[in-house]
């Protein structure tokens, strides 16, 4: 895919190529516009950032402004499949409740008599109309709703799924970074000739950095089904892989490393009785 | 919907025509997977690692169902136990009898030497 | 494909060739979910539903728990002796060893330019202390001695005689002293405390049977007299033959000399002052009757 | 009219708006209503006004003792490592080498900065394994020389699990504290 994310694949043992590439790549008119802190990257030659184009809603052509620098532990992380997969059966399983419920022969009317004598008429035994033998008796081991299907992950292995979706969306030439999400008009034609012109696939997830979004590009979008956006808070690892497509602004991008790379890098929560990350008396949590 | 076709072997007496229809299908409409709920579905489940605001844990954000289900997941009789202490008073006579029956009924059967 | 690498980077260019992962194409490791159920008294075999062959253990019809046959049972034939009498009540003080002690300094988990009291302990997440588990505070213990090497002013409930020598010998000053269960609490998670809105309460003196541990200079009580401890300081120096460092030429002298009030629960915080966490600030009472009652 | 987003997860987004997390976040104001008439007006008439009202504690306001409450804030973070005049240090702790070491796999230190090699018992305890985690590169380069390294140490052929997903290697027995040597040796 020629419009695909840019990685720099150096791992080879002869080392810093890097910054030859860098500047093979990067030229004036499309400079590096941001870049990793250098002391927050492993000390290893498997721990690279990786690099993505910086482009813009502005137009519907395909113009790159830059290029940006994305932190490997965010971006490049071991492709795990299997927490995507923790990850969107938890999400699809914690809220949902089952309300399937059939009633036993205890909770059935009448059923209390025998239906006739145990011996002497010639049929077959029975003390109840409702027991689960009989047509319109009780149930047994029915279900006995309503049930919860409510399950925890670990915040660590959400938080790696993030990492992780993020890592795929980046690898498959599926994640692009804009500098804003602004687009001249309201007309959600512009929106869809927009993503029909760089290939985006059928289904666009546009994220903002809070929930006061842009006019034009919510007016736009709220009367397309498939494409979407939503505020950082929102991003979750079934709407990304739910969409085709994801379009990051670029404060979004430092947020998201921010928040990611805490995860991390944090004491484990207390015990019971102890220092708790429940009680938060400051409003956020002090250094996050 | 196929259409009706004759059968082979009844088709030189043209008096006994048999029409044969196979047995309808269930009518099936086709689902819209890009309602905006359904596009939404899963917004904000990381609002405790991607938010701003003071840790709220998931299980505080199962809204939908009655109380005692919510962010609880347990047997029947815990869910019961938990129900007679939530909705117990809101409860009817003939709920709060089987609810008792049942709970002495599962209390009994969970108990049990095996 | 053949290039694709090793690693990390070797499944990520792998990546780029596969169709795009969705929701529909990703799956758990084989083996994690989906565990075939086990199937009692139904599916092919039904003849023992897995419960054996005839009697109790079919039937379940086992006799009472710590039945034997017949015999005298085991709790019945040895008598009862007072090991465990009063021990959901017994004072428990968890260890924290000088190695670890020393581990936490090197990571700078703990500062050594502040005096060092259970709080810093438990923000340095050194151990976990829970008043409800009747823990009274911490016992350091000697394991590490050896390597011990940093300066500190430490304040402990209870330590071994090397733990104390080892910390003297680095030219540390170190203290026993009592903290009653609601002061444990407010030292363990003090801005759960402060949130509370109450007054900060006034330590509880030691009971009886702890009295004599915390007024005598050889454990270096909190209540002892500083002369004595300063000759119980030089007499343990004399039996483990080291060189007692001079404290008051050390450039932390001011620091190491830092002491608690014994009514007193956090450094600088007195007894009956509020702590308001909204307005980042500290009421102190200015009622002559509240001083009264918070005096030490 | 844009639709604010909060249309679409009404009830979520409510839960989140900020009025809500005020509403969950405010703390007692016991310390504030105290204060807030009597330290404001210190030498204000000693007039009660409501006789039936017992008399407020008059309070002194001090923000420069609230320095010895911000040493109580409890880290959520693991705070970096300071420097060492020389390594190791005193409690026996070593950095990776810098520059790391120019082998075909890396083995990445956890967020404690130690080497990440654990002990694993399972089955009740007859199963005794050690893992070793965060496997960067080429995972069966170092199994490689594991199984060069270990018959040393167990007498016989080690028995190792490769797990190329997970990114680690499982050993059968108990060498942990071998193997953290010989990867501080070769400098992870």
């Amino acid at each position: 895919m020629s419009t695909g994310p840019v990685q720099v694949d150096i791992p080879t043992s002869q080392s810093h190529q890097q910054t030859d590439q860098l500047a093979v790549m990067s030229s004036p008119d499309r400079p590096i516009l941001r870049m990793v802190d250098k002391t927050s990257l492993p000390r290893s030659r498997f721990f690279r950032p990786v690099y993505s184009w910086l482009e813009t809603l502005g137009d519907i052509k395909d113009e790159k402004l830059g290029m940006v620098e994305l932190h490997p532990d965010v971006f490049a992380t071991h492709p795990r499949m299997d927490i995507l997969h923790r990850c969107v059966r938890w999400q699809y399983l914690y809220r949902k409740i089952n309300y399937d419920f059939a009633r036993t022969r205890a909770e059935m009317r009448g059923g209390g008599r025998k239906p006739w004598p145990q011996k002497g008429t010639g049929r077959a035994r029975h003390g109840s109309i409702r027991s689960p033998l009989w047509h319109m008796g009780g149930k047994c081991h029915g279900p006995r709703g309503p049930y919860s299907y409510y399950q925890y992950l670990p915040l660590k292995y959400r938080a790696l799924g993030l990492k992780v979706a993020l890592t795929v969306k980046h690898s498959q030439g599926d994640l692009h970074i804009v500098d804003r999400l602004e687009i001249p008009t309201t007309d959600p034609e512009y929106l869809e000739d927009l993503v029909r012109y760089r290939n985006w696939g059928k289904s666009v997830l546009l994220v903002d950095m809070n929930e006061d979004i842009a006019e034009n590009v919510c007016e736009a979008s709220a009367q397309l089904n498939t494409i979407n956006v939503m505020p950082l808070v929102g991003l979750n690892v079934y709407s990304m892989l739910k969409h085709d497509t994801l379009v990051l602004t670029l404060p979004c991008v430092q947020k998201l490393e921010n928040k990611l790379l805490y995860q991390d890098n944090r004491h484990s929560h207390g015990a019971k009785g102890t220092i708790s990350a429940d009680r938060d008396v400051f409003g956020t949590w002090p250094d996050k | 919907m196929p259409e009706p076709r004759l059968l082979d072997e009844y088709e030189h007496h043209d008096f006994r025509k048999v029409w044969v229809r196979p047995p309808p299908m269930p009518h099936k409409t086709p689902k819209d997977h890009w309602t905006k709920e359904k596009a939404m579905f899963g917004c904000y489940d990381y609002q405790d690692i991607l938010g701003d605001h003071p840790y709220i844990h998931p299980r505080h954000l199962c809204l939908e169902g009655p109380k005692y289900v919510r962010g609880f997941r347990g047997n029947e009789l815990q869910r019961l136990i938990r129900k007679k202490c939530m909705a117990g008073k809101h409860m009817g006579e003939e709920d709060w009898k089987n609810l008792q029956k049942r709970i002495n009924l599962l209390y009994r059967r969970m108990n049990r030497r095996k | 494909m053949a290039s694709a690498g090793k690693g990390t980077r070797g499944a990520l260019n792998l990546l780029k060739n596969l169709p795009r992962v969705g929701l529909n194409n990703i799956k758990p490791l084989p083996g994690s979910f989906f565990k075939a159920p086990r199937r009692m008294g139904g599916g092919k075999s039904k003849r023992k539903c897995g419960r054996g062959h005839k009697g109790q253990g079919q039937r379940g019809t086992r006799p009472r728990l710590g039945f034997e046959g017949g015999n005298t049972p085991f709790y019945l034939r040895i008598p009862k002796y007072g090991y465990y009498e009063n021990h959901s009540r017994r004072r428990q003080y968890p260890p924290l060893s000088l190695y670890r002690l020393q581990y936490l300094i090197d990571m700078g988990r703990i500062d050594t330019t502040q005096p060092i009291d259970l709080a810093s302990l438990t923000i340095g997440r050194a151990l976990n202390i829970n008043p409800k588990r009747q823990h009274y505070g911490i016992n350091l213990v000697e394991e590490g001695a050896d390597i011990f090497q940093a300066k500190i002013n430490i304040e402990v409930q209870y330590a071994s005689e090397l733990a104390i020598a080892t910390v003297e010998r680095n030219g540390g000053t170190i203290t026993m002293s009592y903290y009653d269960p609601m002061s444990l609490h407010i030292l363990v998670d003090p801005i759960g405390f402060f949130a509370k809105g109450t007054p900060i309460p006034k330590r509880a003196l030691p009971p009886e049977d702890l009295v004599e541990y915390y007024t005598s200079a050889e454990s270096r009580g909190y209540l002892a007299d500083p002369k004595e401890i300063q000759k119980a300081r030089l007499a343990l120096a004399e039996k483990y033959g080291y060189k007692l460092p001079d404290l008051s030429l050390e450039e932390r002298f001011e620091m190491l000399s830092i002491r608690k009030d014994p009514r007193q629960v956090l450094f600088g915080l007195g007894a009956g002052w509020l702590v308001d966490l909204n307005r980042k600030t500290v009421l102190k009472p200015t009622d002559p009757e509240l001083l009264e009652f918070y005096k030490s | 009219m844009a639709a604010p987003f909060g249309k679409f997860c009404p009830r979520l987004s409510s839960r989140l708006s900020p009025s809500f997390q005020a509403e969950r976040c405010t703390m007692p104001k016991v310390s504030a209503c105290l204060c807030s008439q009597q330290a404001t007006s210190p030498s204000a008439e000693g007039v009660r006004t409501d006789p039936l009202k017992p008399a407020q504690p008059e309070f002194v306001e001090s923000r420069e003792d609230f320095k010895w409450v911000e040493r109580l804030i409890p880290r959520h973070q693991i705070p970096p490592i300071p420097e060492h005049p020389n390594y190791p240090t005193p409690c026996g702790w070593v950095p990776p080498r810098d520059p790391p070491p120019d082998l075909p796999y890396s083995v990445r230190r956890s967020r404690f900065c130690h080497i990440p090699v654990y002990q694993r018992f399972r089955k009740g305890g007859s199963r005794k394994q050690t893992v070793i985690a965060h496997i960067e590169g080429d995972i069966w380069a170092l199994e490689k020389e594991l199984e060069k390294f270990l018959p040393a140490i167990i007498g016989r052929n080690p028995a190792i699990q490769v797990n190329e997903v997970a990114r680690k290697i499982v050993v059968k027995g108990l060498v942990m504290e071998e193997v953290k040597k010989w990867l501080l040796e070769k400098g992870f």
